[in-house]
């Protein structure tokens, strides 16, 4: 692996039942296995993928909501969710998730912009 | 030299890939080094060997083809990606069960996620589409 | 740093534009590619122009020309696809919101 | 005639449970599946019940529960996926909204 | 062929450069071919595949919205747009197509109330 | 007895799939002659004879197999979308040029836009998913 001090961004953008939204954090975690800076971010209805209680087996899914505990195994420690997206729908902070900082759009775009990389799924 | 990656994901009948081949068209002409090409999600169904397109469309299959044959242009296929989505390259054969068979067209590379990961280090940018 | 968004859907089909309209910041750059030329005629844009009338935003001709949509030059520059390659590397990072 | 109305998208994300809504008659049905479920707390839904309080509506209780969505039974009716196949018959035709 | 007194409605609510639109223009022709009595609607985004003086071939994509002057050959007459999908979206009534009946949200429903199968693309 | 016919439009993967494998099965249950399913657009992907999806997850293609072989449900796919997305019963044999292949699967009858009139006329009620 050739050296790279760049900071990757992953944008998540699709609610849970969804296979972009799995597909999104297999590429984290492959980002995160090689030892690259990687930040997850949530927005639009990527939040719903924080949410608590859901029932994926329910609808015959692998729940890989459970893979999102291994992100801290591999150093991915920011993770942003976009507040007026949780405040849009309704959603209290109930994550499965510790350590999600819920930010501004302003200050969620401001995170963004630290990034070298973004990959929106 | 400028380097450049792209990401697709998106598939090979959608119109929006039109766009993207057109666009590493014109970095290409513009003397941008095109380190590789990641196909992501439904974008990996643009490595299929078997897409017939109708002769008077646009043949996306034969454009990136023509991309790596004459440019070449890397093109990665994320096999995990792939085989949910009904591509392989180890399909067994029914007549001959010691050979393998693959229906990846042979002018993509049969890569992992840890290719895009590659790419993002030896890249100045990275685009998706 | 600076991001250059590449906005690829409509607005009047999908919400993916409202969220692009929030992240971007003054330095930043918008172009609108395939069907995100009619967002040029979405309430969103007119707003985010008035409240922003110093981002840069462009828009793909060709893309526009395809679909009728007619943009005034005073809203959007029209670009073409070799440009848009050159943009890329005047920012630090895109955002595809598609 | 009557239309069986089935929902599988979120308003949140995209513009056909708007169109949905407005090709809605007094005797037609409507159910919310898959991401369709959380439709349930957007305003679009909200109005839509307030103004065709006596329209019939369901969502499937599992894409719910799925999702950690509740969905106040007053607003809207929890069935199975055997309820919807005998709904489907029950109406004249079906629209898919996805 | 069986016999089948059945009116089919496809309902379209793709925007114009996009394979959903040309895949059920395919369907509505095909239900035509067969003597079927088929209308089209355009809703939301559909209502941009009536618009004059569009220009496929400038991003590659073959002009299908021609084929749309083949309709009448197959007798598929009714053509209904939806007023508010036109109005929202600032488009004048300028249509390639002869006899497209531009109708209020309620004419519009009323109208696909009177079909027996309804595919949506 | 009630019969029904099912248009699908959403490829294997895609988990919008599983919601109308669910219902098309709850349909037999109840008793519904289930007269056909159509493929159609990204659903003929379905269609595809090489799908290997995790074994920890829902096996889609399976499912469709099942419906086939153990309740008789006809499979239809539309050969123009399918060549279009990589999916054909007519490929030619590199080695032996004189055979063609198929990678469409065999529980799956290969059709036309006509099969989808049929089906109409045939089913008291269609149902898109």
């Amino acid at each position: 692996m050739s050296e790279s001090c760049k900071k990757i961004a992953i944008l998540n953008a699709s609610s849970t039942i969804n296979q972009a939204s799995k597909e999104a954090l297999d590429a984290a975690l492959i980002y995160g296995s090689y030892e690259q800076s990687t930040s997850l971010f949530f927005q639009g209805e990527g939040v719903r993928q924080l949410i608590s209680n859901q029932q994926l087996e329910t609808v015959h899914v692998k729940d890989y909501l459970k893979t999102m505990a291994a992100l801290a195994f591999y150093d991915i420690e920011n993770i942003y969710a976009c507040k007026a997206s949780l405040v849009e729908r309704g959603l209290a902070e109930g994550f499965h998730l510790d350590d999600v900082q819920v930010l501004s759009s302003d200050a969620f775009s401001d995170k963004l912009h630290q990034h070298n990389v973004i990959l929106r799924f | 030299m400028q380097t450049l990656s792209v990401v697709i994901t998106t598939p090979p009948c959608s119109y929006s890939t039109i766009t993207a081949i057109d666009y590493i068209n014109h970095a290409i002409k513009a003397g941008v080094n095109v380190v590789g090409v990641f196909f992501y999600q439904d974008g990996v169904l643009n490595a299929s060997a078997n897409i017939a397109i109708a002769n008077d469309e646009y043949q996306t299959h034969k454009h990136w083809q023509k991309l790596n044959t004459e440019h070449g242009v890397n093109l990665h296929v994320c096999i995990t990606a792939c085989e949910k989505r009904g591509l392989s390259d180890d399909i067994g054969d029914t007549v001959n069960t010691e050979v393998t068979q693959s229906n990846i067209s042979q002018y993509f590379t049969v890569s992992g996620l840890g290719e895009l990961v590659e790419l993002t280090a030896k890249s100045e940018k990275m685009v998706q589409f | 740093m600076t991001i250059l968004h590449l906005q690829r859907t409509s607005a009047f089909d999908k919400n993916d534009f409202a969220q692009c309209v929030l992240s971007i910041k003054p330095d930043d750059a918008l172009v609108l590619i395939d069907d995100g030329c009619y967002n040029a005629s979405h309430s969103l844009f007119i707003n985010f122009k008035k409240q922003n009338p110093t981002v840069a935003v462009f828009h793909i001709q060709e893309h526009a020309q395809a679909r009728a949509i007619e943009i005034n030059h005073d809203q959007s520059s029209p670009i073409t696809m070799a440009k848009l390659v050159e943009l890329t590397f005047q920012y630090n990072s895109t955002i595809t919101w598609q």
